[in-house]
């Protein structure tokens, strides 16, 4: 039973939330019905040259209303082809992709550093326990940040200290004395590094979202591998395919 | 119309196979690909024991293609043997087993190991850009070819095909190398040795510095060695580089191949290769050609 | 900001030149590129005596990509030093004359010639994939680079670029076998050798079959090459092969090249080189570079 | 002084005006008014995959509107682009390119045979001679025609015979028994090689308008090279580059 979909999906809408960060939602019935937290998309250019997809988080499922919704910063010419397209426009899209998060724990902190952050949104809104949600900001464009307010208490982090904690999402954590029994997390490799190490030292698990460039986005091609604790049983060595053994994993299983 | 076409007695259904590592054992792509509607699946390479290949990152996108630098990665022979060929055994389509091996003695082991496996054809790569030892090494002097050729035919007891580098002056000194030392079919082409700088970083896109350059970007490469093979030697080939559409493969078979693979474009598209197998019948029925053979070598 | 690069004592006010074939001697393109703001210009190759050149179609597109087959098509030496030479005189820019033959004799012949003419530069075709005498047959035998180039230096009043073709095992052992024979800067990379097949037709797209191919969808093989080149041999590098923006030549130049050349480019744009240039400025002074000689082979 | 001028234009209007041929307007002020019959442009592809610019001959000029009209026929993947644009799409252009027809004679004959035909419309509207015009079509999709009948006495051949002459321009020319002392003639090789032999036997000069594959555009590449009765004062060899020493040739002038 296939539930993964390669479709032409209408773009329903699609603006600049920020400085180069671009929200879209897109229709695909059969991928919003299948989707959850933490899973992600694969996007296709239509520029010929490019042919490799771009993998974009879920930030977003209305399953009834058959839509998803991709939070994206431009980053090269893919990304940049995407946020010229216009509502009505239609994109190439293949998902919903890798495992997403587990829902555990009673009280959960859930992390977004920089564009990391959107990924938690359908998780902040599918977790039903008590949860903190601490976004880690280069400045102060907050982009998201009133949604998440809807959902759970909120801290912010920025990098320039233009808005709340000056520094990054332990800093916040620690200036706020957050707590809780479980932690989600998606964002950079150092940030996701010092939240392992965090999470470690207060004997809690921390769940982390990563990123490797991928290829077939399904786990077939092994472009994407990180490294883990433990033989994979796929793999036979320590590599974890991120598209499809991931792109969530425990922070105990692998070696960032 | 007839799509069935023949590699060394080894009848395909249809042309269309997998191009080695780009479509694991066919498990992951299942979903998306009936996979009795293909000709072959062609395996991700296998070695006698596991390897845990190169760091990343792997791969890198270039102009109209993408460099790899997986380095063989796999699971080694007893988790492909009790995994996968019994998964594919499930299906109406040839296996075809890529090897690899450090020494020629490492090819030999997982040629042994396959030989009372139910597999139809063992691809032999002795052409991977991206590894240090074996590989490539192999694949570059007609000498090494021949002789890791013949070893290789002496034990296995399925037909042996020879895939064959790009990375080298005459692709028919390798093909007639091949040929002499008693291969079946051969495969062509493997990666072009590529590389991209990320100037912003400073630093190489591969953690491996060179990767495979593969996608529509070589295929003029590709089809012209295709065609200078077929006329060089008696061999069936199977002919890949850069096919995206039924067109493509179309024009791989006009250069002399009797079957092709499909490898990049199965990124771009996870059903490509029934869109390939689709268009090619598209063509032979505009054109009224009744069997997809009368097209081989036609140029 | 330094712009200005040195090839074997000659210095380029910038590190663009135009690719040899592409230009012409850049009279037709001196409406759209100020040619004093050109590095230097490459003119098309020329022999002893005129080349008539192959038959047509003499190119045709191929995925982010094009093959050529001109077959070196020259007027020779006689109406080139009356005509071409005393134009590009006019202009602050290096002439760098590409040169072809179909013995070495030829190749020599064209070198006297070129004595006491203004040149800055020779650069010597042993590359050219659509020719059946001289070009690429010289160039793909380290033996034959050697000995080919220490000829032509015996004569050359100029500083000798050998121009290697990519269409070989190691490209590094024609490097150094320039280097041993005397060349005073390499070019790379020449087309790769390809071949178009039109489906409809079953005929080939190009008259001679085959073709050299151009464009970005070469570019990592060029890079790469180049890379390696720089780590095998002193000599400075002319680097090319689909350079498109100034990105793609500043990676060039990261690789190891000291100067590059712009050539498919210019048939997308005829101010291809124009912009590279100014692309090449913009990044140096975002990233605060005083001096293009700074990136040089910095990866 | 440049007279060549490579530009994005504004599309004006772009319709079919029959089975898989297109009619395009498209504004360029400096092109408008330094093109003359018998020229060409280059048009680039937004495909980034497609990178040789494809030569689209000059079918009107409105030097005072500063617009260019340009027919052609979805032959591949180019023009299957260009036919996919729409009026307000801006499209990058490059010419006016060749050398164009040279006025001449008292009575002449326009010979244009299928996509041939688009560029005698110009010539036919700059010609201020007497003149019958013949037009080669496939089958009764006969494109511009009606256009042509509002300049000049106009006949007509097909090759399935469904309007005019049944077969080629020159039985129409036979049965129409059209004379005149100049030709001006852009079609199949074929047609132009039976207009020479005409031409030869009538002792009057044809102006023979060429094709082939260009990459340059502008006699730099020697891609398009002709075969030429004397040698080209450019190539030294026998050999004229359609793109700058024509497109248009004196039927002595090239082997066909
Ligand atoms: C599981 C996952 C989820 C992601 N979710 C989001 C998201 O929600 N929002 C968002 O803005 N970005 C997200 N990214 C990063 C996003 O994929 C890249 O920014 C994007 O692919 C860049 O493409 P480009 O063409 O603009 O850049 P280019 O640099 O031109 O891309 C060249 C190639 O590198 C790949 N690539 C470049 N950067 C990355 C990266 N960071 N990760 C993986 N591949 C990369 C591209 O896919 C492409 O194949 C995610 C990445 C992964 C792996
Ligand atoms: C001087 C000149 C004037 C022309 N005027 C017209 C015109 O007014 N209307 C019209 O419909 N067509 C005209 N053509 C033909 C037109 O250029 C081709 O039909 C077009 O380039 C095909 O491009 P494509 O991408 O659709 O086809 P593809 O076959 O995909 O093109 C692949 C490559 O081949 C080239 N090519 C293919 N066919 C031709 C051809 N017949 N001549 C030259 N290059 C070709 C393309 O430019 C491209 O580089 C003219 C050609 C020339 C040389
Ligand atoms: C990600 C990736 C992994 C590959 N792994 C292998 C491999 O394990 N063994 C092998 O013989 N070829 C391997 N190849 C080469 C392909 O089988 C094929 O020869 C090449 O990619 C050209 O075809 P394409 O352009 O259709 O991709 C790999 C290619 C890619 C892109
Ligand atoms: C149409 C054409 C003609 C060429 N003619 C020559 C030539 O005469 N001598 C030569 O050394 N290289 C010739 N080349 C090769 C180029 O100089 C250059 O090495 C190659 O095209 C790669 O650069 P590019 O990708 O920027 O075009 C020619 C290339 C093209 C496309
Ligand atoms: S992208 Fe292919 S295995 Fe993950
Ligand atoms: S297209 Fe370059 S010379 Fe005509």
């Amino acid at each position: 039973m296939a539930d993964k979909f390669r479709a032409t999906a209408l773009i329903t809408s699609l603006i600049e939330i920020a400085d180069g960060i671009y929200s879209m939602w897109i229709k695909e019935k059969e991928i919003a019905s299948h989707a959850k937290a933490g899973q992600f998309v694969s996007l296709y250019c239509k520029a010929g040259q490019l042919l490799l997809p771009r993998p974009i988080s879920i930030c977003e499922i209305d399953p009834e209303g058959g839509t998803l919704r991709l939070v994206f910063r431009v980053a090269g010419s893919g990304t940049r082809e995407f946020s010229l397209l216009q509502q009505g426009d239609f994109i190439d899209v293949f998902g919903p992709l890798g495992n997403g998060f587990m829902p555990m724990g009673k009280k959960a902190i859930l992390i977004g550093g920089g564009i990391g952050i959107p990924p938690m949104l359908q998780l902040a809104k599918s977790l039903e326990c008590e949860k903190t949600i601490v976004l880690g900001y280069r400045d102060k464009e907050l982009f998201l940040k009133e949604e998440f307010e809807l959902l759970g208490k909120v801290c912010v982090s920025t990098e320039d200290g233009s808005y709340g904690t000056k520094g990054n999402v332990i800093n916040a954590i620690t200036e706020n004395k957050i707590d809780g029994d479980i932690i989600f997390a998606c964002g950079p490799t150092p940030m996701l590094r010092g939240i392992k190490q965090f999470a470690q030292e207060k004997g809690i698990k921390a769940q982390l979202s990563l990123e490797e460039k991928m290829a077939c986005g399904i786990g077939a091609c092994l472009a994407c591998v990180c490294q883990s604790e433990r033989k994979d049983h796929h793999t036979n060595v320590n590599n974890k395919r991120v598209c499809k053994d991931g792109p969530v994993f425990f922070a105990e299983d692998i070696t960032i | 119309m007839n799509m069935k076409v023949n590699l060394a007695g080894v009848e395909l259904n249809n042309p269309v196979t997998t191009a080695s590592g780009t479509f694991g054992s066919g498990a992951e792509y299942s979903e998306f690909v009936d996979l009795n509607k293909l000709g072959g699946v062609v395996t991700k390479g296998v070695a006698n024991i596991p390897w845990t290949g190169n760091p990343t990152p792997r791969i890198a996108e270039t102009y109209g293609g993408m460099l790899n630098a997986i380095g063989l990665q796999n699971p080694g022979m007893d988790v492909f043997v009790e995994r996968d060929i019994p998964f594919l055994k499930e299906f109406d389509t040839r296996i075809i087993v890529n090897v690899c091996g450090k020494t020629a003695e490492d090819y030999c082991e997982v040629v042994e190991r396959l030989q009372e496996q139910p597999v139809d054809l063992l691809e032999i790569n002795i052409s991977c850009p991206n590894v240090k030892e074996g590989g490539i090494a192999f694949g570059q002097n007609p000498k090494s070819v021949e002789e890791i050729t013949s070893k290789i035919k002496r034990i296995a007891k399925q037909p042996v095909i020879m895939k064959l580098s790009p990375n080298v002056t005459d692709i028919c000194e390798m093909a007639k190398a091949a040929e002499a030392g008693g291969a079946d079919v051969l495969s062509l082409i493997n990666t072009l040795t590529g590389m991209k700088i990320d100037i912003n970083k400073r630093a190489f896109a591969l953690a491996n510095k060179t990767g495979g350059l593969s996608g529509p970007a070589i295929k003029p490469v590709a089809v012209r060695m295709v065609y200078q093979v077929s006329k060089a030697v008696k061999l069936p080939i199977i002919g890949m580089g850069g096919i995206m559409n039924g067109e493509d493969a179309i024009e791989f078979m006009m250069a002399g191949a009797t079957a092709i693979s499909v490898g990049t474009a199965n990124f771009v598209n996870p059903g490509a290769t029934m869109n390939i197998l689709q268009g090619m019948e598209e063509y032979l029925k505009k054109n009224h050609i009744e069997d997809i053979n009368e097209i081989i070598g036609c140029v």
